[in-house]
Parts: structure tokens; C-alpha cells; sequence
């Protein structure tokens, strides 16, 4: 037990302290032990390693967009250039950093630690997902690299199908075999939290970020293959012109949208509700508190889930569906509203009575909260039909997913990264520089995008390389703060690498986390456990925690 | 839900070949039927029958050659959730386009 | 989709206790040489791949639900259009089709029930049946798009609508229908109409070469005796996929040859 | 708005717009859409500084350092009630409020004056009754009623004046309407909001707000000698149209007069109102759009007459009161075949419309 008031970290005496022989990084060498693994922690190392890669290559996209906006004029690039970054920046961001962010990292390495299994359900599958992640990665940078595509990431018809002429069926084929992979880590984890459970791990003994992923898991199994079949219907449109989405033959273009936001609408919340149930596990853990009604928690997100499916026309309120669908889907689009204001003031009350310490994950924790609900409350600007007139197609959507996606779900990746990184690697982050990159990346962040809001109300639409010059102050801010967030994701990357070496040794569970991934050592033999684990307690249980350690000392002393 | 439970509770059921003899029958008379309903002059129940008859099709070939009949209740619930997102899709869609040609205020 | 190969392979690694529940018990004690190192029992892990591969099909669901969203979108907008499509299309081979692909549903059913029988012969016997019904449905399919191919009723540049304006261009199709010349406007949207045709069709006759190739393989494992000890899930799951495919089938059937053969 | 203090309301839109945070409120729907805006803001502050309220006391009051042993609480189905019905209440006035501002958005009056604008890569092309042509520009009155008809040659654009609070997709094959009221005269922004290809940022206008007089003088001074209907005329005489639609005892199509805003009976059964929207389809898609008792003998003119010649020939029939009027189209069609030589480019070719000067 540690005597320090400001910090509930609980390290081994360093000096005696080693991390522990055998583990699943240790127990084998060379390249090929890697990409032949089957072992879900390895697994997510790779996915780790390759989706921070494709996120600086956003972020760098994303930072030329900012230069480019430093000025009214169209001066740093040709506006189809600028076309071409900002396409991929929304391809490579959406499609290979978030939706696999948390769920094929985090969610990969957790999942079964968590529920008490040795491996996911069908650890070839997991590995295929990542190969197929990995092509359509390839293939993106390929269509990049040999001319770029034009067409935004919404590929909406019939400029994707006839009026533009860059690499769309490269790109589209690349989502194509990228959405495959997500079908399959989303497949994989339904099999596994149904059928991989420790006894006794009841549904309600879930920690709620497995609740998160198996309702993020349904989106993706039924959504992404309505995806699949819409970008098929694109690339063959536009090899053999066959006139299901073009107008001069008689398709309707509104088609392509409906078929497109039916999974990309609920692609938002596969991007979120990991995020939300690394909040949970992380405000949990520096509170001291099982989180304030569980049950409540883990169903909204299971309703996210499902309300999530009924939503997605709400990207077309303007673009001439039907008025009586624009009532019914607006009026829904309220309803899925709810569940994330219960789960954020679930969250605070969570903090009620609590022991609360400021690490690095709870800094980041908070950011997510603050920014999350701005972003949430933004969305029912847009969910109602009447502002969604002026505001949609402005900065101010821009502004409002960007808070969501950026301020939510990064805020959570990171998070989560500090949160297990201890028991990925074995070693702490250090704290005080980390604390600093958090606060950057909170203060970085607001200096963004908090003026696209205001250059959204003024009507400034999206995707424009050049602009009306009133509008140039606010940018130059949303620029400035830019570099600052760019900085603040910079120091992450170059003090987990360095603790990797030096980081202090962290031992089995430095945050006294409830989890059973913290009751084995860090990092994980490769089969998670020495003994199968026997789920005897409720989750967030930290009366039980105690209790097991008053046993140890008895048995030691 | 858990392993233990599901076990004494899971009894591999297999199914013989009368049964499948039976519903291979089924389905080429349901066939027939179809093919004969079709070149009837039905007017609008000309698809719904069309329809009800596949439908009554893939439900012999989902609960018999599938085994649905005898499986647990999640695999029922996983086709009754397919069913239901498909379900969502094509009306929620049409719902849209039937709607506009009500005419726009 | 060339990716379900991957978890029916899964599945294969993982055997069966299925048909005997008692196995699955005593599984516990002595573990089988074919039980993976993550799961407890040969039960679980027959449950696992064959709980995956209806979540797989869930997906295949969602995937033609889309073209089936079109479909009825644009049939409901042009019917007389779909109308002189579909008569374009030969309701004997449909039918013939049809009856075909129910067989072979029917053999590989068979072949599961021989599997969990261990009977290998019967198990070869009705997985080679169910290959050649499945070629044979592929070589109707070949005849029928070659008809089209022969008449430009491949959507494309090369689109013809000579039919359509003019039935009696079309002898054998105009003595059985006696359809009246459509309107240009109205003629043009049969193109939609074969667009979806082709796209349905196609995606199914794809589905239908993966589980062709997979068949191979399978009854090249089956005649060393693979499943017949007692060994199934492999066989199983590519029955729910076969069954699934022939779902589809019916429904197209229905679809693109029944219900718009009336103005 | 009403519900809101004028001079207070007053205050907050200048202070805003002053400091460039704000856009003019130039049209009769702008402060109401306002209004709700306002109202989702207060809401939203109050959220937020609920949260950050809670979440900061708790931080202070349960540190470890004040509280170093947390005390466990199942929830309170209580509490998780207020915070579910709350939110939801708030939602479904916004839900309501919203969608009043939608409809009123979206449901031009029946006085409007009908202005048609067609947008094509990358340009809006405006087309006023009187024959005035104007390029990424926008001339109305002020006080009036205006409604937009809008349609795209190509891809999806979308019309936006941030001043009116106003929107609306222009769609390819497709006539989409918006109206609005200005209520101050000025320069006011036009966007495309909608990505439309390389030159998207450029597709971008002024709209022209004017006085009554400054209008009528505008009117005067940039007509092209011919009211769109006139065009409309011609471009029906060029393409006989008159030939079957001449309300002549053996006429083979019916009669047009009067026809538009009436409700027709389709050979297809069912009734529909003939607008614009019907008019375009009747157009180019007749098959489908047959008036009962009629054979469906009518060509398509999809690809023969360009988008500004639809506007045009529905523009004419529109107005068209009396056959009387088109038996003389006829007449003159039939005495002076080169009129058809002067019609036709008139309407097919855009370019000339293109660059009569605003």
C-alpha cells in the first residue's frame, strides 16, 4: 500500500523489481513470430503500431489543410490539390484511424484479458482482419501516391460516378477490403464475449468496456457490408456506366446516400462507444467507485446501438428526401440524443464520494467529458431539421464531428493508451510530461476547432480551398491551434517510446484496477493466465480488491 | 450464458434424412406453385404471392436444412436481428421515396 | 466474399464433440488432440465457429439487402420497364435453375448428416453431387447472360433498346408476351433493370464459385476420411453458407423472374 | 423572437455581428431561425456548465487527499430518471420548434415571385421571369416574397445565403424550391455548400438586395429584349409542340391552357397537382406522366432541350392562359419556318444566355 495523497500508483520496489520472464512479447523472436501470430495481444501491437502510422500521415494531411486556410486565397496548393489532401484526410482518418482505433488495439488486447479468456474466438480471423486492414491501408496510400482521388470521403454520386476522373475504384476497393476487416474484428468479438466467458463472468459482471465493444461489434457486423455493397455499386457505375445512381439514366443519386449513411451514420458510434467504455473503465479506476449505474451505462449503449440504425437520413435534410422523412428521422435522431447525456452524468456522479487522483488518463478522461458533450449537444443543432438548414454544409458540422471524433474518441484512445500501457508493456509512462501533453492537447484542441463553430454560424462552407477574407482571423486561430494539438500528439508518441526502455517497472496492477487483466502480470503470459480465472465478485468490486490484498500480506507475513 | 450452463442445456440435435427427403419436396412443390401462380393474371397479389411462397421456402430451408428448428436461442436470435436490420433498410428507405411522391409542402 | 473461407477454416482447425454431448463433458478431462489451445472444450468450440459463421451470414444478409433496397425502389418507380425486363428473361431456365439449386441443398444437407454419421462414402458421394449441381447451375446462368450478351442487354456502352421499342425485333420473346412498344423514355430505364439483374445475379453466381472451390477442397479432405471423425463443424458451416446462397437464389428467382410478368 | 425583448435581441444580433461572430439577419425567417438557435446555445451553456459544474465541485470536494476512502453507491434509478427525461423533454421542444422552421423554410407562399436558378460545375445561373439572365449573382427585392427553383445540369450543389438563413440542394434531374423575404437591402454572400468538384470554393456569388425602385430600375436596365416566357414560346413553336397540344377538336394532346396548378387525372390513375416539377418530368419522361385520355404517343426531349429550356417552355405554359395564344404559335410557326432558325439557340444554347450581363 502506498502512503501518497496524490497518486493511488502502487509500483515494486524498483530496485528489486523485474519485468517477468516468460511474457507474450518475450516467449518468441524474428519478424515471422509476428506476422504468423495468432495470439490477440501481438495482434494488437501490430494494429497499434500500424494505426498510429496512417494517423500521422492524416494529421499531416489535416495540418497542410490548415496552412492552406492560414490565407483567404488559394496560395499553397491548387484547390484540386486541396481537394485531393482533404479527401484523404477523411478517407485515411475515418476508415483506417478511427474505426479501428480503440476496438483493434485497445479492444483486441482487452477483450478477452477481461472476460477471462485465453485468446479471442478465432484468432486466424483476427489475424486475416489485420492483412486485410494492412491492404486497404496499402491500397489507399497506392490510389494516394498515383494521383490522389477528389470526391471527399462521402464519394457522393454522381460526382464520384461521372464528374470526376482520380483513382475512385483504387480508393473504393481500398475501403471495401479495410470495411472487411472491421466486419471481421467486430465478428470476432460478438463470438467471444458470448461464447469465451469465464465462469462466472455473468453479462452484468462485464467491465462496460466490453459492454461498449459488443454493442460498437453489432454496428459494424450489420453495417459495414451495406457499405460494401454501396461502394461496389459505385465502382461498377463507373467502369461500366450502369445507371443505378445516375440521373441522365433514371437512378436517383439520393440512393448511393441512402445506402452510404446507413452504415456510415452508425459508423460514428462504432468510432464512440469504444471511446465511451474506455471512459468508463478510467474514471472508475481514479475514482475508486464502481461507476454510477452500471446497468444504466451499459444499456445506453446498447440503445446507442440500436437507435443508431434508425438515424442516418439526418445527413439528408436538405437534399430533398421526402418532408415526412426529414419529421421521422429528426424526431429519432433526438431519441439517440439521450442515452449519451445519461452515460456523461452517469459518469460525473460516478466521481460523487469518490477517492479521486489526476493521472493522466482520468486529465484525458475529463477532456473527453468536456468536449463530448459540447460535441453531443452541437449534434442536436444539426439533428434539428429547422438549424439544420443554415448550419449543415458549414464549418460549424465540420466543427461539431471534429469534437466528437477528435475531442471524444482520440481523447479516449489516449486515455486508454496511458491507461494499459502498463500492462501492454510492462513499464509506466512518465507521469508529469504526460500530464503536460494532456493539458496541450485539451488547450490545442479547443483553439481548433472551437472557432469552426463560429466561422460555421457565418456560413463559411466546408471543403473550401479559398474563402471571403472577413473570415480569415478566425482561421488563423483555428490554424494556431492546430500546431498546438499537432504537438500535443507529437509527446505521446516520443515518451512511450522512450519508456519503453526506461519507464519504471510497473508490476502486475500499478492502478489497483479492478479488472482481471490486472490480477496477471504485466505484460501477459500468452495465455493471459497461468490459472483459468474464476469470476467470484461483481465488476468495479474494490472492497474485493482490498480483501485480496489484506490475503496476500497475511500469507506473505 | 455462461460455458457450464449452456452445455447441459445444449443438446446436438441431428436431423435425418427423412426430414430432409420431406422438406426437398416441400420446396419443389413450393416451386411449382410459384412458377404456376406466375402466369396467372393476379394483379397486385401477383409479387405478394410470388413473395409469401419464397419466404415460406427459405423458412423450410433456415428451420430444416439449417437447423435452426433445433439450435439455441441465440442462433434464433441472430437470424430473427438479421431479419430485423434488413427489415429497417428497405422500409425505413422506401418509406422515404413512397413518401415523396405525396407531394412537398 | 473470398474472406469466409477464412472462419469455415477456422472452424475446420476446430472439431467436434457434437454428436456426442457426453464427449463434450468428459471433454474436461482428456483433452482431444484437435481442441485448441483457447478453449476450454470441444463443445465450446464447436459452438464458437458455428456461432461465427451465422454472424457471417448476418453480414451476407445486410451486403444483398442493399440490392434488394434498389431493386424494389426502382421497380416500384419503373414498373412498365421492369415488366419488359423480366419478360426478357426465360422463366424455363429460372425454374430449372431453381430446381437445381434446391437439390444441391438438399445433397449437402445429406453430406452434413453423413458427416455426423461418419459415413465417409455417403459423404463423398453427396458432396460430389452437390459440386456438379452446383456447376450445372453456373453453366444455365452462362447461357443465360450469353443470350443477353447476344442481344446488348448488358448495361453499358454497348446497350441496345431495340427490343423494347420494338417487340416484334424479338420474335420468340413478342409471340409469347405480345408486349406493346415501350416509349423511349421508359424504354431506357430497362437498362436499370439489367444493371440490378446483372448485379444480382452476379453476386450470387460469385457466392456460388467461392462455395464451388471450397466444395473441391472439401471433398478432396473428405475421401482421407477428414470429417467422418467426428470432425463436422467444417462441414456444417459451409452447409449454413451453401443453404444460404440458395436462400438468396429463391428470393432472386422471385424477384427478377416471377412477380413482373404482368402489366 | 417574440418572446424575446426586441431591444435585447437588438442588442445581442448588432454586438455579434459587429465583432463579425454573427451573420446579418437580412430576411423574415432569420431571427426566427435565431431564436431557436439561441435557445439551443442557452441550453447547451446550461449542460455544459452542468457537467463541468459537477465535475469540477467533485474533483475538489472527493481528491484523495480530502477523501481518501471513496464510499460505494450502487446509482440512483432516481437521479438516472431526471437526467433521461430531462434532455429528452428539451429535445422534443427543439424537435417541434425545429421542424415548424422547416416547414416554414421550405413552403414558399402562393404570391412568391418564382425566380429559376440552375447551378452547373461551377457556376449559378439565375433566370428571372422577365427574361433577365444573371451569373453567380442574385437580384431581388426587398419586402417581396421570392421563391428559388432550383435544379442542377450535373452534380449536387447547394444554394446557400447564410444572411437569409436559407439553403437548399440544387439536384440533377430534379426541380427543388426555397423562398425567402428580404428585409434589408444590401450585398449579401451566396455559397455552394455542397462539394461539387475541383472549382467548388469558387462556385460562390453575391445576392443583391434592392429597393423597390432600385429593383425595377435593375429590371429595366439588364433585360435580354425577351421575357422568359417569350423564350418559352419559341422554343414551343420551334419544337411544334403546338402540333398535338393546340386544343383543336382532333387534337392527339391535351390542352395547356390553364393548365398549370390544376390538379390532372394520370392515365396511370391517380391525380396529381401540374407544378413546375410536373411540368419538367411531362417533359422529358411523358411515358409516365400521361393525362387521362390520351395515348402515350408523346417523344421524350430528354437531351434535346437544354435545362434553361425547360425553364423556359415551363415557364411559358405557366402563363399560358388561352389556346387562342397557341394556335397563333402555331400560325407563326407555320407562316415564318425561320422563326425556329431564331428560337432554337435562344433556348439550347446556354452560352448565349451564359453572357448576357447581369
Amino acid at each position: 500500500m502506498n502512503n501518497n495523497n496524490n497518486t493511488i500508483v502502487d509500483l515494486p520496489d524498483q530496485a528489486t523489481a523485474r519485468i517477468p520472464q516468460p511474457n507474450f512479447i518475450s516467449k518468441e523472436n524474428g519478424l515471422m513470430s509476428w506476422l504468423l501470430t495468432g495470439d490477440h495481444k501481438r495482434i494488437a501491437i501490430l494494429y497499434l503500431i500500424s494505426i498510429t502510422f496512417f494517423f500521422f500521415i492524416g494529421g499531416a494531411l489535416a495540418g497542410l489543410i490548415r496552412l492552406e486556410l492560414l490565407t483567404p486565397q488559394a496560395d499553397l496548393m491548387a484547390t484540386d490539390t486541396y481537394n485531393k489532401v482533404f479527401t484523404m484526410h477523411g478517407i485515411i482518418m475515418i476508415f483506417l484511424f478511427l474505426v479501428p482505433s480503440v476496438p483493434a488495439t485497445l479492444g483486441n488486447f482487452l477483450i478477452p484479458m477481461m472476460i477471462g479468456a485465453k485468446d479471442l474466438a478465432l484468432p486466424k480471423v483476427n489475424l486475416l482482419s489485420w492483412y486485410l486492414y494492412m491492404a486497404g491501408g496499402i491500397l489507399a496510400l497506392y490510389a494516394m501516391m498515383t494521383g490522389g482521388v477528389d470526391t471527399g470521403w462521402t464519394f457522393t454520386t454522381p460526382l464520384s460516378t461521372h464528374y470526376v476522373n482520380t483513382n475512385v475504384i483504387t480508393t473504393g476497393f481500398a475501403i471495401f477490403v479495410a470495411g472487411f476487416s472491421s466486419i471481421f474484428t467486430g465478428l470476432n468479438f460478438i463470438v467471444t464475449i458470448h461464447k469465451m466467458r469465464a465462469p462466472g463472468m455473468t453479462w452484468f459482471r462485464l467491465p462496460l468496456f466490453v459492454w461498449a465493444h459488443y454493442a460498437a461489434s453489432i454496428l459494424m457486423v450489420l453495417g459495414t457490408p451495406v457499405l460494401a455493397i454501396a461502394i461496389v455499386l459505385v465502382m461498377l457505375e463507373r467502369a461500366f456506366g450502369i445507371g443505378v445512381f445516375d440521373p441522365a439514366k433514371g437512378g436517383d443519386p439520393l440512393l448511393f446516400q441512402h445506402l452510404f449513411w446507413f452504415y456510415s451514420h452508425p459508423a460514428v458510434y462504432i468510432m464512440i462507444l469504444p471511446g465511451m467504455g474506455v471512459i468508463s473503465e478510467v474514471i472508475s479506476t481514479f475514482s475508486r467507485k464502481r461507476v454510477f449505474g452500471y446497468t444504466a451505462v451499459a444499456f445506453s449503449s446498447v440503445a446507442i446501438a440500436v437507435f443508431g440504425f434508425f438515424v442516418w437520413a439526418h445527413h439528408m435534410f436538405i437534399m430533398g428526401i421526402s418532408n415526412y422523412a426529414v419529421l421521422v428521422f429528426s424526431l429519432l435522431t433526438m431519441l439517440v440524443a439521450v442515452p449519451s447525456a445519461i452515460k456523461i452524468f452517469n459518469w460525473a456522479f460516478t466521481l460523487y464520494k469518490g477517492s479521486i487522483t489526476f493521472e493522466t488518463p482520468m486529465l484525458y478522461a475529463f477532456g473527453f467529458m468536456g468536449l463530448f458533450t459540447i460535441g453531443g449537444m452541437t449534434g442536436v443543432f444539426l439533428g434539428a431539421s429547422g438549424t439544420d438548414i443554415h448550419l449543415t454544409e458549414t464549418y460549424f458540422i465540420v466543427a461539431h464531428f471534429h469534437f466528437v471524433m477528435v475531442g471524444g474518441m482520440l481523447m479516449a484512445f489516449l486515455a486508454g493508451i496511458h491507461f494499459w500501457w502498463p500492462k501492454i508493456t510492462g513499464r509506466m509512462y512518465p507521469e508529469k510530461i504526460s500530464q503536460l501533453a494532456a493539458v496541450v492537447t485539451f488547450i490545442g484542441f479547443n483553439l481548433t476547432f472551437f472557432p469552426q463553430f463560429i466561422l460555421g454560424v457565418l456560413g463559411m462552407p466546408r471543403r473550401y480551398a479559398s474563402y471571403p477574407p472577413e473570415f480569415q482571423v478566425l482561421n488563423v486561430f483555428s490554424t494556431a491551434g492546430a500546431t498546438i494539438l499537432g504537438v500535443g500528439y507529437l509527446l505521446p508518441v516520443l515518451y512511450l517510446i522512450w519508456s519503453l526502455k526506461y519507464g519504471a517497472i510497473a508490476g502486475n496492477n500499478p492502478w489497483q484496477a479492478t479488472g482481471l487483466e490486472w490480477q496477471t502480470q504485466s505484460p501477459p503470459l500468452t495465455e493471459n493466465f497461468t490459472v483459468m480465472p474464476v469470476m467470484d465478485h461483481e465488476a468495479y468490486d474494490y472492497e474485493w480488491l482490498e480483501s485480496q490484498k489484506t490475503k496476500e500480506v497475511a500469507s506473505a507475513g | 450464458m455462461s460455458e457450464q450452463t449452456k452445455h447441459a442445456e445444449h443438446e446436438h440435435h441431428i436431423v435425418g434424412p427423412m426430414v430432409y427427403v420431406a422438406i426437398l419436396l416441400a420446396l419443389l412443390v413450393g416451386t411449382a406453385l410459384t412458377v404456376w401462380a406466375s402466369f396467372l393474371e393476379l394483379g397486385p397479389w401477383n409479387p405478394i404471392i410470388a413473395l409469401a411462397i419464397a419466404t415460406a421456402k427459405a423458412t423450410l430451408v433456415v428451420l430444416f436444412f439449417m437447423h435452426v428448428k433445433y439450435s439455441t436461442k441465440l442462433t434464433k436470435l441472430t437470424v430473427v436481428a438479421g431479419i430485423f436490420t434488413f427489415l429497417i433498410l428497405v422500409s425505413m428507405t422506401l418509406a422515404d421515396y413512397i413518401s415523396r411522391a405525396w407531394g412537398s409542402w | 466474399m473470398p474472406d469466409n473461407s477464412a472462419i469455415v477454416h477456422d472452424a475446420q482447425e476446430s472439431a467436434s464433440a457434437a454428436n456426442n454431448a457426453n464427449g463434450a463433458n468428459s471433454a474436461h478431462l482428456e483433452h482431444p488432440s484437435y481442441l485448441r489451445h483457447h478453449f476450454n472444450s470441444t463443445e465450446q468450440q464447436a459452438d464458437t465457429s458455428n456461432f461465427a459463421m451465422w454472424l457471417f451470414l448476418l453480414t451476407e444478409v445486410m451486403f444483398f439487402g442493399g440490392l434488394f433496397t434498389a431493386y424494389l425502389i426502382y421497380r416500384n418507380w419503373y414498373y412498365p420497364a421492369f415488366v419488359a425486363g423480366s419478360h426478357q428473361l426465360n422463366v424455363i431456365w429460372g425454374t430449372l435453375n431453381t430446381v437445381v439449386l434446391i437439390a444441391s441443398s438438399f445433397t449437402m444437407a445429406m453430406g452434413v448428416w453423413c458427416a455426423e454419421t461418419r459415413r465417409r462414402k455417403g459423404l463423398v458421394l453427396s458432396l460430389t453431387l452437390t459440386f456438379i449441381l452446383g456447376l450445372c447451375f453456373l453453366g444455365i446462368k452462362t447461357i443465360e447472360y450469353r443470350e443477353k450478351f447476344e442481344k446488348h442487354h448488358v448495361p453499358g456502352a454497348h446497350y441496345s433498346l431495340q427490343s423494347f421499342v420494338d417487340p416484334t425485333s424479338d420474335p420468340d420473346i413478342f409471340k409469347e408476351y405480345h408486349d406493346k412498344p415501350l416509349p423511349l423514355d421508359m424504354a431506357r430505364h430497362t437498362e436499370i433493370y439489367f444493371s440490378l439483374y446483372f448485379a444480382m445475379t452476379g453476386m450470387h453466381a460469385l457466392h456460388m464459385i467461392i462455395g464451388i472451390g471450397i466444395l473441391g477442397f472439401m471433398i478432396y479432405r473428405a475421401r482421407a476420411g477428414a470429417y467422418t471423425s467426428g470432425h463436422v463443424t467444417f462441414v456444417e458451416n459451409f452447409g449454413l453458407y451453401w443453404h444460404f446462397v440458395d436462400i438468396v437464389w429463391i428470393y432472386l428467382f422471385a424477384l427478377l423472374y416471377l412477380i413482373s410478368r404482368h402489366q | 423572437m417574440s418572446h424575446i425583448s426586441p431591444t435585447i435581441w437588438q442588442f445581442l444580433v448588432k454586438w455579434l455581428t459587429n465583432f463579425a461572430l454573427f451573420p446579418p439577419e437580412a430576411s423574415k425567417i432569420a431571427p426566427q431561425m435565431d431564436a431557436l438557435f439561441f435557445f439551443m446555445v442557452l441550453v447547451s451553456l446550461i449542460g455544459l456548465t452542468a457537467v463541468v459544474l459537477l465535475v469540477v465541485s467533485f474533483s475538489i470536494l472527493y481528491s484523495k487527499k480530502r477523501h481518501p476512502v471513496a464510499v460505494q453507491i450502487e446509482g440512483s434509478t432516481l437521479l438516472e430518471a431526471t437526467w433521461t427525461i430531462i434532455p429528452l423533454g428539451l429535445f422534443m421542444v427543439m424537435f417541434v420548434w425545429g421542424a415548424l422552421i422547416y416547414f416554414r423554410v421550405y413552403t414558399p407562399p402562393a404570391n412568391a415571385m418564382n425566380i429559376y436558378v440552375v447551378g452547373k460545375q461551377w457556376m449559378w445561373k439565375a433566370e428571372h421571369p422577365g427574361g433577365q439572365h444573371e451569373i453567380n449573382s442574385l437580384h431581388v427585392p426587398v419586402g417581396h416574397a421570392v421563391q428559388l427553383t432550383l435544379i442542377s445540369e450535373d452534380v449536387f450543389h447547394s444554394f446557400s445565403i447564410p444572411a437569409f438563413r436559407v439553403k437548399r440542394e440544387a439536384i440533377p434531374g430534379r426541380y427543388t424550391t426555397v423562398w425567402f423575404e428580404a428585409t434589408t437591402p444590401g450585398t449579401y454572400h451566396l455559397f455552394c455548400t455542397q462539394y461539387c468538384g475541383t472549382e467548388h470554393s469558387h462556385m460562390i456569388g453575391d445576392v443583391v438586395v434592392l429597393s423597390e425602385e432600385d429593383y425595377r430600375k435593375w429590371l429595366a436596365s439588364s433585360t435580354s429584349g425577351n421575357s422568359l416566357a417569350q423564350n418559352g414560346e419559341r422554343l414551343f413553336a420551334s419544337l411544334s409542340c403546338a402540333a398535338c397540344h393546340n386544343a383543336r377538336p382532333d387534337a392527339r394532346g391535351p390542352s395547356l391552357a390553364n393548365v398549370y396548378g390544376s390538379r390532372l387525372a394520370l392515365s396511370t390513375g391517380g391525380t396529381v397537382i401540374a407544378d413546375d416539377a410536373y411540368l419538367r418530368e411531362s417533359i422529358l419522361n411523358p411515358s409516365q406522366h400521361i393525362t387521362q385520355g390520351y395515348a402515350p404517343i408523346m417523344p421524350t426531349y430528354q437531351g434535346q432541350v437544354s435545362e434553361e429550356g425547360v425553364i423556359a417552355l415551363v415557364e411559358y405554359i405557366r402563363h399560358l392562359d388561352s389556346d387562342y395564344r397557341v394556335q397563333q404559335t402555331t400560325n407563326t410557326t407555320d407562316l415564318l419556318p425561320e422563326s425556329e432558325g431564331k428560337a432554337a439557340p435562344a433556348a439550347q444554347a446556354p452560352a448565349r444566355n451564359g453572357t448576357v450581363k447581369p
